[in-house]
Formats: structure tokens, C-alpha cells, sequence
């Protein structure tokens, strides 16, 4: 199995589980980050006081997947999140070991 | 100020009270009746009084909450709520006998321990206003007053916001309003009252001889001399320029300076954690305002709605003033920015508020936005000292400018009301011819009067604090905040 | 309360309408004439009006909201706005009848039907006040009960917060203000006035011979006893310590062990989700209830200020005697405790606020803050029963106290204002002759009836709802959020 | 409206300046006295000018914010409170003497240039109110419309929230005073008081042959012919139904319109960040509405007081009935549906505040939270335009209904107050006979004008912004968030 | 080394950190997410306007453990965290190469 | 490729970056986490009702790099995030099989 990482741009949170979903995902989770990157952040300025902000909002998806489906979702996410501009985010697949449901004690695939 | 106790007397509907006091005892009556209070102005006053107790609790604890970071905010919230209380019942104690009662020998500035335990002072008891024959509740001035001495001193704390222990807070106040506001309140406002100054030129003027003369025009100055410093300097400080701000203000960029500045200071970003609360702050501080100000002439007629109009408007030029300028020097107007011009407008107008015309009234304003501004921007960073939130930059520099301010804009030419002088024709309050050398000099004696005596006071009793109770926590609890340091909860559990 | 209607008359400027009377008619209509109200009573009273409503929302609302899980902000908020709502409507309705009309034969416990759908009132009729001669429009007292009437059941909420069906609520304030609040008002606040009584005491005295004066000591009579069954007992309630508070805390303690404790009580940590809004709450509170207490002396004059005097030194005095006892049991004061105890002392003041002196204020403030903090902290967790927002501890118990107090402190010798007494020499209010004895037990009856009454009604109440719509959701709903089961809604969406 | 200048006097005790009139001048002085201030009426307009304000800041601005993304919280709060300080200026500098001086030939249509920077304004200077005789301080009469001026443009920024720059949103806002509130408050509410017509239809009475009774009748008729168009046309509007709700509501649809929908709308979830601060803003809106309403009747008297009580019931009413069609609708009441019925209650009731009775305000109020609702929930979703806080579904809808309600519900057989006729009894009003066809027809008339002169009126200026500065951001900007675009900062900070 | 990542319903944060207190861990990271998955949101209606919401929140636990303690540790999490309703979560496994304690600088195992 | 996390104290995270930085990292992803460990929390109480609070709050710093960039910045985050007191969090370090890089489709290292 894989555990693929996206960092994403928030808006894009329902394009790319729309189309995680059409690639066979039931299920991924979301962390609220903030990333730091080539895209520039803003300036806040309190009176008179200026602050670089070079951490942006971000989202961040985990996936489990079983190894033949990352492909696919890894091209599900690009395709999805894209919007060509600078800050689109990053896409990281690790190998996963085990994967267990919780509720039923399923393993591995069939926990996903 | 002095007061009239009357007899019990019930209240009754005016047209039947009257009546009866028009037909049963003639004319006589008109010289001798203790003035009653008119319930619209006692109205207005309980009016007044709330008011200026939601710009403490929870406007200005919001306004300065907001801008702290959110391991700071309930330290904020809680020094600025119990400050209220602790004032409260000092004020109820003894610091309303030592801002409004004669002193003796000490008159000069401060006051005497008749009231203490608000000994004398009953339902019955009647306060003097500024209008000759109108007097007010005096529990209902006595409480209207109570909401100034709990607020000037929680516009300190600001200063020094985000690392001073609350024990420290609360010993400092303490000292603070004994030693610094009471007597400042009595140097400012303390007379002997319309009534008590007409009573006395009109025996002056009905004496017969030359003995009678000498002694009435005695008891004329007598009277006159029965005041606070600054007062009889000829000082007009209409809602607490002087008292309130400049006061509040010194004392707060003493405590900075002395506490020194915030862990991590300019180094790490130190955003307010929420301008929502700060805007409803400010919000909830203008409305408050329209009591302190407005509230401040006593009674409810048309210098009053003067005041609250140049309330009004001051505020507005002063923020438009603030978002041009922020506009122009950084590119974007920010709402801290607006709110921030709005409450140093608020500030400056204070002292003239019912002195100044509209006209006047919105310059100053404007003038005020600019330069707070400066100081908050340009000023402060370029001297380092990390004054919170500000409280020397909108404060005390918006309450010189206004208690300057208001030596000209006072003048009748320039659609001012004018100085009243009760002495000219006793009885009624005329206007006096306006002088623009003694009125500035006036003005700038108190604005230097209570520079020093706070700003050493100040630095005194912060010595005494650190030396007793000390002024800051550990490093390590600082940077975990004082709401966990201080106080064992966090302001949000989401 | 008895009303006086009078003919439509076009109020005129006080100056042409007083010249007119006393010129055109002499002195005959001092005896005669209806009395007119006072404009600043009038002023004053829209003005108490509106702080009360403002107690309740967003006061009340924030104070309680605060307190619980932020999943749960929503339905505290939505069940206090709408309880001011339907309570409005149904005072409206009947309540108003039913609470301040005669009730025949059962008017020592509730009043009669003859102003359901508000007939007979109208811009011109007015309502009694507690002085000769003093008059307000009827629909403003009817809009400041009213205010009453909406906070009350408001406050009981809280104790079973977290928890209870929206519509449960709903259904229980619709039955508990018809069955136990408009009655228990009734039974406090009904009386004749102090005209009807003034005019028959004269009518008594005026009385020629032995048949007359039998004849008009049987009319006094009959219309001294036409008041609340508590009120001929003559126990004392200033601004609702009985009607609002005990009824409210104990009608809360019997929903919180009828409908049992929180899932997860108290085994899991249920933190204050913003105590920002805990500490906003309380201060709106605290200056609504300068309108609460100061504004049910129905008039604006030197004892409607000594109603807000006390209202300011009791609860200061209460927030530090909590803050002390905290800080030397916990180690640490916080600002909840510092609200809280404010709060205490609010309620603990609320029926001595007309009564007592500032002395006598400040000594029961600090009672209410030791005693409240004994039984939210100590009690609460011995006995182990799920108040949630400490309604019992706080209402409940500081109600009692200051019902009791109130007995005490009303005493002159203590400073109080003594009890009135319309008859001594009518046509004005005389200060009785305190008693001890007799002045603790009228109040003590009062406290067991109302704890008798509210408690076992509200018992009632409760389970005819758990048997109709039910009182509790599931228990996923609930760890879900009360928000979302309810309302379909999260409060933060940040 | 007319104000009467009078000569400086200084205000005294009421017993003692009233005896010395009563006593010194004797009956001839009633007949020409100017009226003076009573000063309940000065504290309560105090007071309601207060009270208005703050609807405006914070109340308003967080019932708003509340319901946008955070991302764009601050730049409601900052257009809303740099709206108020705009227009504070714009009206003390012009905007009072467009709206309330005479025109000239224009003056069916605005006024003139009289009164620009106050002219002649002063603390003596009074403004007429609804009574013959009685008067207000004419600072507080300008304050408290000022009042008004500033909420009205701010109603509209809700329409086109998320997506309007600030710099347009400031244009517009200048432009749109001008030229339509200005006007149309003019021809609503401007008129010559009732005592310039009473004292008119004295002399026409008093007038002893033909030629002197000719002159008479025309200078009485040129006395109501000075009045705005809808004045003249007989249409009412006690405290802005057409002026405010409608005006603000139609600007707000046709805003929404021209600057297009916010970027994802429909398809993005657009949740309100925070109903908390939707929720604390709608019950400060309620609050101050009091102000709103109850303070349009410009004194405080019985009709004050059934102002007030229409207000709270018409606001219960509404919540109550929006909460029950949603419930039936959707299945659960929301918390932003209550407090959505509840504004749309306030806003209905506005205009008929002072003319109807309380259950005919509670009838208006049950309509208006049906209608609102609908146009919110149904027709928005059926037309798809982004009118993104619903300005048009409740405030002209709701404005509409209330406007046409109050024709109806003024009949004094519905339990309305009538419409005065100040000719009738000349000195006082007395109640006109009710026409329900004229007085329908003359509302129907001021809320088509109001729709088109507002509407046409807002099209051009949008239009004109859009040339100058623009209107929108781009759209990457709009994702960021305007308080970072427009403001570069950010609400929250946690 | 393995980390072991679970995704557990928030009320359960306490019974899961004493088991895995009791299964002989020392530390573990916590984070706030928002999971999606086969158990159904709710529907959120704003003034008419409905919106599905489809994710719910959810706790992320990450424990780094000697490998040798996986088995106990996965055991913990699962019987701690079960209710046996949908949307008991996940429990992930990955291996880890190294850790270091950021005060001590000591490594791996001494690092947990 | 590495992927590398790191538990900091939250007041530390400009330091890290800056170190990072320097080292030649372009990237990072951070997340706002509750820590549970060695460090004692503090309590609270509410009315009288204590809790004991062991989660601290903490940041989790994520960073994918180059393997052979692994120790360097290990050793950075390790010297800028260290103040010698307990608590000072931990340096997590997997392998990482493959970067992309929404925006270009970049992959691996040139997608860091
Ligand atoms: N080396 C990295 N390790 C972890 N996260 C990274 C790394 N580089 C970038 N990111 C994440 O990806 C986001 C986008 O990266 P950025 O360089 O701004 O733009 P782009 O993805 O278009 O190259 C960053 O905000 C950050 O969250
Ligand atoms: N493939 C996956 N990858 C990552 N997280 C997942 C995955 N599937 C489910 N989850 C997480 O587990 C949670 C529970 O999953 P769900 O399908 O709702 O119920 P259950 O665990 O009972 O099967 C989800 O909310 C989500 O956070
Ligand atoms: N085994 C672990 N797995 C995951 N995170 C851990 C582990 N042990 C500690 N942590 C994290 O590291 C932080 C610091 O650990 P702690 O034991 O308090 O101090 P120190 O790092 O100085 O030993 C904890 O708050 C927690 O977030």
C-alpha cells in the first residue's frame, strides 16, 4: 500500500476529492497547514508595525491506497489542483506497511 | 464640589408640586428653596453612568483584548475587570471624599475625609452642576464620577500589556489612584459650585456699607479659593483631557519604560489575535463616550447635545484623518487603523467637547488622526520602547492636543461657547471675554502640572511594586502566556 | 398595579402648560387633577427597558454561551433569543393580565383576564409608581415587566445546558411562565399603589362621623388587600430577587436532576469554549442591571441613583470576595471566577438595590461572592448533581441571600431606607418603623413559597414535556453537538 | 423642519424659573414665549441618538460580519464604520441642511444651503417635534438624524459583500448620500412643525374681515406647502420605512446586480464564519432599535413608550413566525433563521412604530417574518442574483410590506393611533378622521417613488464608480480575501 | 522504528492516550483533521441555502515506537477507539528510519 | 528522498526556517499540533472543577528532501529548535518514494 500526501490549495479541496472519489477513493483526511514555498506570502502592518507573512493557508490530503491505485490518484490530484499558478502544492507517496479499520479489525486493502 | 442636603421630600408630579408652591407661599420661596433636582437631567445622568461603565467593561477591554496576542487576552480582560472593581470600592471608600471634598490646608490638591464611607451623602443629598439652580442626585454624581476613576486607570495597563503579573497590576492601581487620580481629579474639577458663587457676589452686590462689602467680597474669594490648583489657574478641562488621558497616558509609558519590554520584542511578530473584538471595542467606546463626554455637563439640555455632537463628529474626521494618511504611507487603510483614529479623536475632543464648536470640533479631529498617527507609527519605533498598545501615542499625545486645543477652540469667535462667569451677574452664568494668552497658559500649566506629578508618581509606585510584589514573571511563563500563567484558564477552547 | 386613565391631553412644554393650570384654575385642581408623568421618569424608563432587554441579548446569551462546548454555543443562544421572544408574545397576550390585574378570588395567588390582548391600554393610561402622585405611561411599565417576565426563564436554561431539546425548552418556558412566573410576579408585585391607598387613608381621616369612618377604614381596607398574597406579607423585593432569581435557580436545579447530567459528566473535560464571551456577557449584564435595579424604582430621582450604587459597589465588592477566596484556595484567580462573583453579587443585590445603603451593599456583595463560590466550587461537586452554568448556585442561592439580607439592611440604623408607609400621612410616603423580627420572617415566607412554588411546579412542568415532546435528544446527537441536531448549524466556521 | 431660535437663557431649577415666570410675567407670556427643551425629552434623545449609533457600530457590523467568510470579516467592519464616520462628516458639513432646510424651488425634491456647516445651529437653537409647544435642543434633532444618515448607506454594503472594493464602496457611499438619502429624506420628513401650522390656523380663526382672513388661509397654505413631496402627498412613515429600509434595500438588489456574482457563487459553500457575532449584532440591532423607533417620536411620552412596545412585539412576532415556516420548511429552526425573522420584524415595524397599536404591530410582525423569509429562501434561489446578506429580501421587502401596513394599521379602529390633524383645534393635534383609500394610495405612492428615484438613482452612481475607481478586485485577490486585499490584514489571529 | 498513525473520533482522545499509556508509550502527537469516509456528514442550511457536509472532524494520532511495540500499539489504539459505528477510523503504519530527541540530540529508541 | 518531521515548541519556528533555509531547503509544510510527552502540562480551573491539560501545543514541521540533504537539515532543526529544557520535541525521518510537483508535474527532486 501507499500513503500519498498532497499540499494543496484550500478551494480546491472539492475539485480533488470529487475526483479522488471518481478514481476509487472511499476515504482521505484533511489537515489544515500552512506552507512555505516559492509562492510569496503578504505583508500585515498593525499599526505601523509590518510583518512578512510567508506562511500561506494550505490543505494538506492523506490517502491510503493500495499500491496499483497510486498512480491514478496521484494523477487525480495533479489534475485536479492545478491552476498552474505558483503555490499549486506538492504531491508525496510513501510506502505504507499495515492498515487496519478500526471499527471492524479489517486488514491492510481491505481497511481502505 | 460642594452639596446641598435637602430635607426628605417626596417626589411628586411637577404640575401638582409646583402649583402648590406657586400659590401657598408667593415669591419669597424663589430666593430661599433649595434648588430639587429635575428628573431629566437625573435621567440622563443614570444614563451617563452606564454608559461610561460599558466604554471600561466591555468596551475597552475589548479594544485592548483584541489587539493582544490570544495567550494574553483574558489577562487583559481580567486586569481591566477587576480594576473597575477595586476602584469602585476604593472610589466608595474614601476616593470620593478625597476628589470632592474641601482639604483644609492640603485644598490645593486634594481632598479631606469627610465623605469617607460616603458619610452624609443619602438619597436626599444633591450634587451642584454647572448652571446655577440645577443640582443633581448626588449619588448619581457620585457614581457617574465612580465610572472615571475605574477607567483612567485601566487605560494604563495597555502600556505594558502582555507581561505585567496581574498582583502587580492590582497593587499598582491601587497606589495609583490614591496618590495620582484622586488628587489630580481634585486639582482639576473641585469648586465650590455655581450656586455657592452666585449666593455670595449677590450678598456682595446687596451689602450696604463699606464693612459689608469688605467681608461679603471676603467670602466671595473665600469661595472662589475653595478649588482644586488647577482649577483656579482657570485650567477647562470639560470631560478629563487632563484627569482622564494625559494622566493615564504618562503613567503608562512610565510603567513601559520601567517593566521594559515584551519577551521576543520587535523580534517576533506580535499580531492583535482579533480585530473583531477590537472594532466592537472601539465601537462600544464611542457610544460609551457620548455618557463620558455628554454626560459630563451634569444635566440634559443643549450644551449637552452640543457635547455629543462634537463627540460625533471629532471622531469621525479623526479616523477619515488616520485612514488618509495610513492610505498614503503604507498603501492600504486598515481597520485598526480607522478604530485607532477614531478613539484618538475621542481622546482629543474630550477636554472640549462641550466647549468647542462642531466646526472646531471636527479640525481637531483631523488634526488628532494625523497626529497620534505619527506617534504610534513613526514614533514609537523610532525610539523603541515597546508601549503596548499604544497608550502614550493615543493618549496621552491626543489629550495634550486636545487639552491645548481647547484654550482656543473655546473661543466664541471660533464658535466656542466661551468661558461662563458666574460672578457678572450673580445668579445666572454669562459668558466672559475670551483671552487667548491666559486661556492657553492655563492650559498648558495643567497639561505640565499633570505630566510631572504623574509621571514621577508613576515611577515611584512601579518601584514600590517590583520592589514588593515584582512587576513581571518568568520568561518561560510569559511566553506561555499570563492567561495560563496568572490565571490557570485560555480564552478559547474551540 | 392599578392604572389611571386619563383624557388625551397633548403634553406642552412644562412652562406653558404649569402657567396655564396654575393661572386658569387655582388651586381646587391640585386636588383633583389626575397626575400627568414626568417626561424624565418616562425617559429614564424607556432607557431601563432597553438595558434589560440588552441583559438578556445578547448579555445573558454570551455569558451562558461562553461557558459551554462550542458545539453547543448555538443552541444556548438560539433557546435565549427565543425564549425573549415567545415570552414577549405571551406577555403580551395574557401575561401582562395576569400578573397585574385583581384576580378576584384567587388574586392573592394571580391576577384576572381584564387586560388580555392589552385592552384598555393605551398611549394615554398610566401606571402607578411607588410614590404620591407619580405616574409613567402604562405601556412603558408593561414593556419593562415585560423585560422581566423574558430574562427569568432565560436565566433557568443554563442549568441544563448542553443538553435539552430545543423544543423542549420551548414548550417548558410556555407552561413555567403561565404557571409559576406570572403568578409568583402576582403574588410580589400587586398592589393597589400608593394613590388608592394615599386617597382612601385621606378619605378616612376627612370621614365625618362613626358610620363614615367605618365605611372608609373598610374601603382602605379592602384596598390595601387587594395585592399579592407575598406582597400583604409584607415582604420586600426591590427589582426581583424572589421573583427572578429563586424562582429561576431553583426551577433550574430541578431540570438539572429531572433531566439528568451531561453524557460524559463529569468524567470528561467540558471546558468554557470562549470565556470572551463569558466575560463580555457579564459586563452587558452588569450595566443592564443598572437598568434592572435602578429602573424598578420606576422613576428617575435620588433613590433610583441609590439603586444603581448599590448595583455598582455590591458587585464589585462580590467579584473581589471571589476573587480573594479563589486565589487562597486555587492558587490562582480567574477571570471566570472574577465574573462570576460579580454575577453573585448582581443577584445577590438585585431586591435590596432600593433598600439598602452603599455600606450595606458592599458588605452583602462580599457575603454573596464567599457564599456563591462555596456552593459552585465545594457544593456543586459534593453532591455531584450537572448544573451546568451554576444557575442553582448562583440564582438560587445568592437570591436567597439577598432576599434575607434585604430584611436586614433595609433598616436605617444600617443605613437602609427604611420601609414606606402610605398611610401615616397620606398623600405622601412616610418611613415605617423597622422591626427585625417581623421583616426576616415576611422575607423568609417569601423565599419557601417561592421555592415551594417553583420548585414543585417546575417538577410538574418538566416531566408533562418528557411525556409529550420529550427532554433529552439521542446520545450521538449530543456528542454531536446540540448545534448541529437542533439547529442544523455551527456557530464557527472559521 | 423649523427650528426657533431663542435667546440665550440659562436653564434652571424648574420650580424656582417657573415661579418666577408664573409670578413676574403673568398669563400674557403663555401666548409668546418660545417653547423650551423639557429635559426628559433631552435625555432620552440623548440617549436614542446613542442607542442608533450603536445599531450602526458594532451592532450592524457584526450582524453582518458575521455571516461572511472570515477571510473577509474586517472589511464589513471597516466599511461599515468608515460609512459612519463618512457620512457623520458629509451631514454635519451638508447633508443636515439638504435634508432639513427649505429648497426653494426645489423643495419638493431637497433642501438648500442654509444650514451648511451648521449655520446658525446652536445650543439654544431648538427643532420642532410631533407636539405643539414642545421642542428639542436642535443639536440633538441634527445628532440624532445624523444617526439615521450614517445606518442607511450601511445597510447596503451587505448586499454586494466579499466582493466590492473599498475605495468604491467609500465613492459610492458619498455619492449616494447626496443624491438620494438626502432627497428622499427631505420629501418624507421635511415639514414646519406643528406649531408654525397651529399658530397659522390661529390666525386664520383670529382674523377679523375677508382680506385679513384671505391673507391668512394663504399664508397657512404656504406653511403645509412647505413640506417635502411625500410629506405633502400624506404618506407616513414614523421612523424610516421608506427612507431607510426601502431606500438602503432597492440600492442593495441593484448593487448586487451591476458588481455580479461573488467568485463561486453558488457552487463554493459560503458558510457565515460566525453566528455568534451574527447573533450578538442582531440583538444590539434590537436594542438599539429602540433608539431607532421609540427615538422618532423626538420626545418621551406615551407614544414613546408605544413605540417601544411596538418594536418588541412586531421583533418577536416575526422570529416566531420565521422559526416556524422554517421548521415546517426545512425541517429544523436555525438560529440565523430567528434572528433573521427578528430584523425583519424591526424593519416592517419601522414605519408604522409610532401609528400602530401593539397587536396590530404583532399581526405586521408574524406577516413580515413569513414574506421575508420567502424572498429570502425561495425567490433569491429562484432569480440566482448574490444579494449576498439578503438587503433586498428583508430590508425593502420587509420595508415595503411595513410601509403599506402602516396605512392600514394607523386606523384607529385597528387599534392605530390615527393621524393627527394639527388645523383642527389649532394649538393642538387631535386625531383626523381615517380614509383607508387615500391614506393606501398616498403610501403606495412614496414607496414607488422611494423604489425608483433609489433604484435609478443607485444604477447611474454604481455605474459612475465603476468608471472611476472600479468596482471589484481580481479574482485572485477575492479568494485571498478583501480584509488582505483592501486592508492588509486579517480578522483572527489565533 | 515503525509510526504508527491513527485516525480516531475526538471523544475517544482520552481513552486512547491511557491505553497507549498503559501499552508503554511515552509521547504521542495529536492533530485536528477532518476525515472523509463512508460515515455520512450532515446538512448545514443557512438562510435556505443548503450545503452537504461530508467531512467530519476527526483526531490524528502519531506515535513513533520501537518496532517491537507496533503490535501492542495498534492492539491499544483499536480497542480504545472502538465503538463499533462507522467511523471508528484508521490506524496507518509506516517505518521509520530514525529519530532524535531535539533537546538531548540521543537517537532512535533512546529518542522515544 | 527523505521526509523529514520535526516536533518544535511553537516560538521556535522562525528560527527553524531561517536555519532551514540556510541550508537550502525551499519548503516546508507546518501544522499545529497537541503534544503529549515527558513535558508536564499545566491545569485549569474552571469553578472550581480542575482539569489536568497534558496536550501542549506544539508545531509539526514537515520537509521533503533530497536524501542526501537528510543530515544537514536534521542537524539545523536540531540547533535552532533545542533550548535545552525539556520538551523540546523530536526529529522523525522516513523515506520518501516520489515528489511531483502540482504545478509542472515535476517529479522527485526537482519537484522539492
Ligand atoms: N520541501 C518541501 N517539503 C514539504 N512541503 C513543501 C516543500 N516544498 C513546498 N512544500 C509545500 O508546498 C507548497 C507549495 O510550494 P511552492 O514552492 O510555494 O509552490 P509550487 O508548489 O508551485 O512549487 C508550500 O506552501 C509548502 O506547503
Ligand atoms: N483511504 C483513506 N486514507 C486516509 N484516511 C482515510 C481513508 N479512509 C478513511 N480514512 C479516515 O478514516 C475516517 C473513518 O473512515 P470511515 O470510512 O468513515 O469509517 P470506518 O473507519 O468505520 O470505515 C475518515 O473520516 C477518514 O478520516
Ligand atoms: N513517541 C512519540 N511519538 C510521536 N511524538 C512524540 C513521541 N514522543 C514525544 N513526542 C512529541 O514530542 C514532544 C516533546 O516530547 P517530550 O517527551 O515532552 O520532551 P522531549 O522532547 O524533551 O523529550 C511531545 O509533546 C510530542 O508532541
Amino acid at each position: 500500500m501507499k500513503i500519498v500526501v498532497a499540499i494543496i490549495k484550500p478551494f480546491k479541496l472539492d475539485e480533488v476529492r470529487d475526483a479522488l472519489t471518481a478514481a476509487g477513493v472511499h476515504g482521505l483526511t484533511v489537515t489544515e497547514v500552512k506552507g512555505y514555498g516559492r509562492q510569496k506570502g503578504h505583508t500585515e502592518i498593525y499599526r505601523g508595525a509590518e510583518y512578512a507573512v510567508s506562511f500561506l493557508p494550505k490543505l494538506k490530503i492523506e490517502v491510503a491506497v493500495p499500491s496499483e491505485l497510486a498512480d491514478a490518484v496521484v494523477n487525480a490530484i495533479t489534475s485536479a489542483a492545478r491552476t498552474g499558478q505558483i503555490g499549486d502544492g506538492k504531491i508525496f507517496v510513501s510506502s505504507l506497511e499495515r492498515a487496519i479499520r478500526i471499527r471492524t479489525g479489517e486488514k491492510d486493502s481491505d481497511a481502505l | 464640589m460642594r452639596m446641598n442636603n435637602k430635607l426628605k421630600r417626596t417626589m411628586m408630579g411637577a404640575s401638582v408640586s409646583l402649583l402648590g408652591l406657586a400659590v401657598g407661599t408667593g415669591l419669597a420661596l424663589a430666593q430661599t428653596a433649595a434648588p430639587t433636582p429635575n428628573k431629566g437631567d437625573t435621567a440622563w445622568m443614570l444614563m451617563a453612568t452606564g454608559l461610561v461603565l460599558m466604554m471600561s467593561i466591555p468596551g475597552l477591554a475589548l479594544f485592548y483584548g483584541g489587539l493582544v496576542r490570544s495567550k494574553n487576552m483574558l489577562s487583559i480582560l481580567a486586569q481591566i475587570f477587576m480594576i473597575v472593581c477595586l476602584v469602585a470600592v476604593l472610589w466608595t471608600v474614601y476616593g470620593y471624599s478625597l476628589a470632592f471634598t474641601s482639604g483644609g490646608s492640603l485644598n490645593d490638591y486634594v481632598g479631606g475625609f469627610s465623605k469617607i464611607f460616603l458619610n452624609g451623602v443619602n438619597a436626599d443629598s444633591n450634587a451642584a452642576t454647572f448652571s446655577n439652580g440645577v443640582v443633581i442626585p448626588e449619588y448619581i454624581y457620585f457614581a457617574f464620577q465612580m465610572t472615571f476613576a475605574c477607567i483612567t486607570p485601566a487605560l494604563i495597563v495597555g502600556a505594558f500589556a502582555e507581561r505585567t503579573k496581574f498582583s502587580a497590576v492590582m497593587l499598582f492601581v491601587a497606589l495609583w489612584v490614591t496618590f495620582i487620580y484622586f488628587p489630580i481629579a481634585h486639582m482639576v474639577w473641585y469648586w465650590a459650585g455655581p450656586d455657592a458663587i452666585g449666593d455670595a457676589a449677590k450678598a456682595l452686590a446687596a451689602a450696604a456699607d463699606g464693612a459689608a462689602k469688605t467681608a461679603a467680597a471676603a467670602k466671595l474669594e473665600e469661595i472662589k479659593a475653595d478649588a482644586g490648583l488647577i482649577f483656579r489657574w482657570g485650567a477647562i478641562d470639560f470631560a478629563g483631557g487632563t484627569v482622564v488621558h494625559i494622566n493615564a497616558g504618562i503613567a503608562g509609558l512610565v510603567g513601559a519604560l520601567i517593566i521594559g519590554k515584551r519577551v521576543g520584542y520587535p523580534r517576533e511578530a506580535m499580531m492583535p489575535h482579533s480585530l473583531v473584538m477590537t472594532m466592537i471595542g472601539a465601537s462600544l467606546l464611542w457610544v460609551g463616550w457620548f455618557g463620558f463626554n455628554a454626560g459630563s455637563n451634569l444635566e440634559a439640555n443643549g450644551t449637552t447635545a452640543l457635547a455629543l455632537v462634537n463627540t460625533f463628529v471629532a471622531t469621525a474626521g479623526a479616523a477619515l484623518a488616520w485612514l488618509f494618511v495610513e492610505w498614503a504611507a503604507k498603501g492600504k487603510p486598515s481597520l485598526l487603523g480607522m478604530v485607532s483614529g477614531a478613539v484618538s479623536g475621542l481622546v482629543a475632543v474630550t477636554p472640549a467637547s462641550g466647549f468647542a464648536g462642531p466646526m472646531g470640533s471636527l479640525v481637531l479631529g483631523l488634526a488628532a488622526g494625523v497626529l497620534c498617527y505619527f506617534f504610534v507609527a513613526v514614533v514609537k519605533n523610532k525610539f523603541g520602547y515597546d508601549d503596548s498598545l499604544d497608550v502614550f501615542g493615543i493618549h496621552c499625545v491626543g489629550g495634550i492636543l486636545g487639552a491645548l486645543a481647547t484654550g482656543i477652540l473655546v473661543n466664541p469667535a471660533l464658535g466656542g461657547t466661551g468661558i461662563l462667569d458666574y460672578e457678572a451677574k450673580p445668579g445666572s452664568a454669562v459668558v466672559a471675554v475670551y483671552e487667548f494668552g491666559p486661556a492657553i497658559i492655563a492650559q498648558a500649566k495643567a497639561v505640565l502640572l499633570t505630566l510631572v506629578w504623574s509621571g514621577v508618581g508613576s515611577a515611584i509606585i512601579f518601584k514600590i511594586v517590583d520592589f514588593t510584589v515584582g512587576l513581571r514573571l518568568a520568561v518561560d511563563q510569559e511566553r506561555e502566556g499570563l492567561d495560563l500563567a496568572d490565571h490557570g484558564e485560555r480564552a478559547y477552547n474551540h
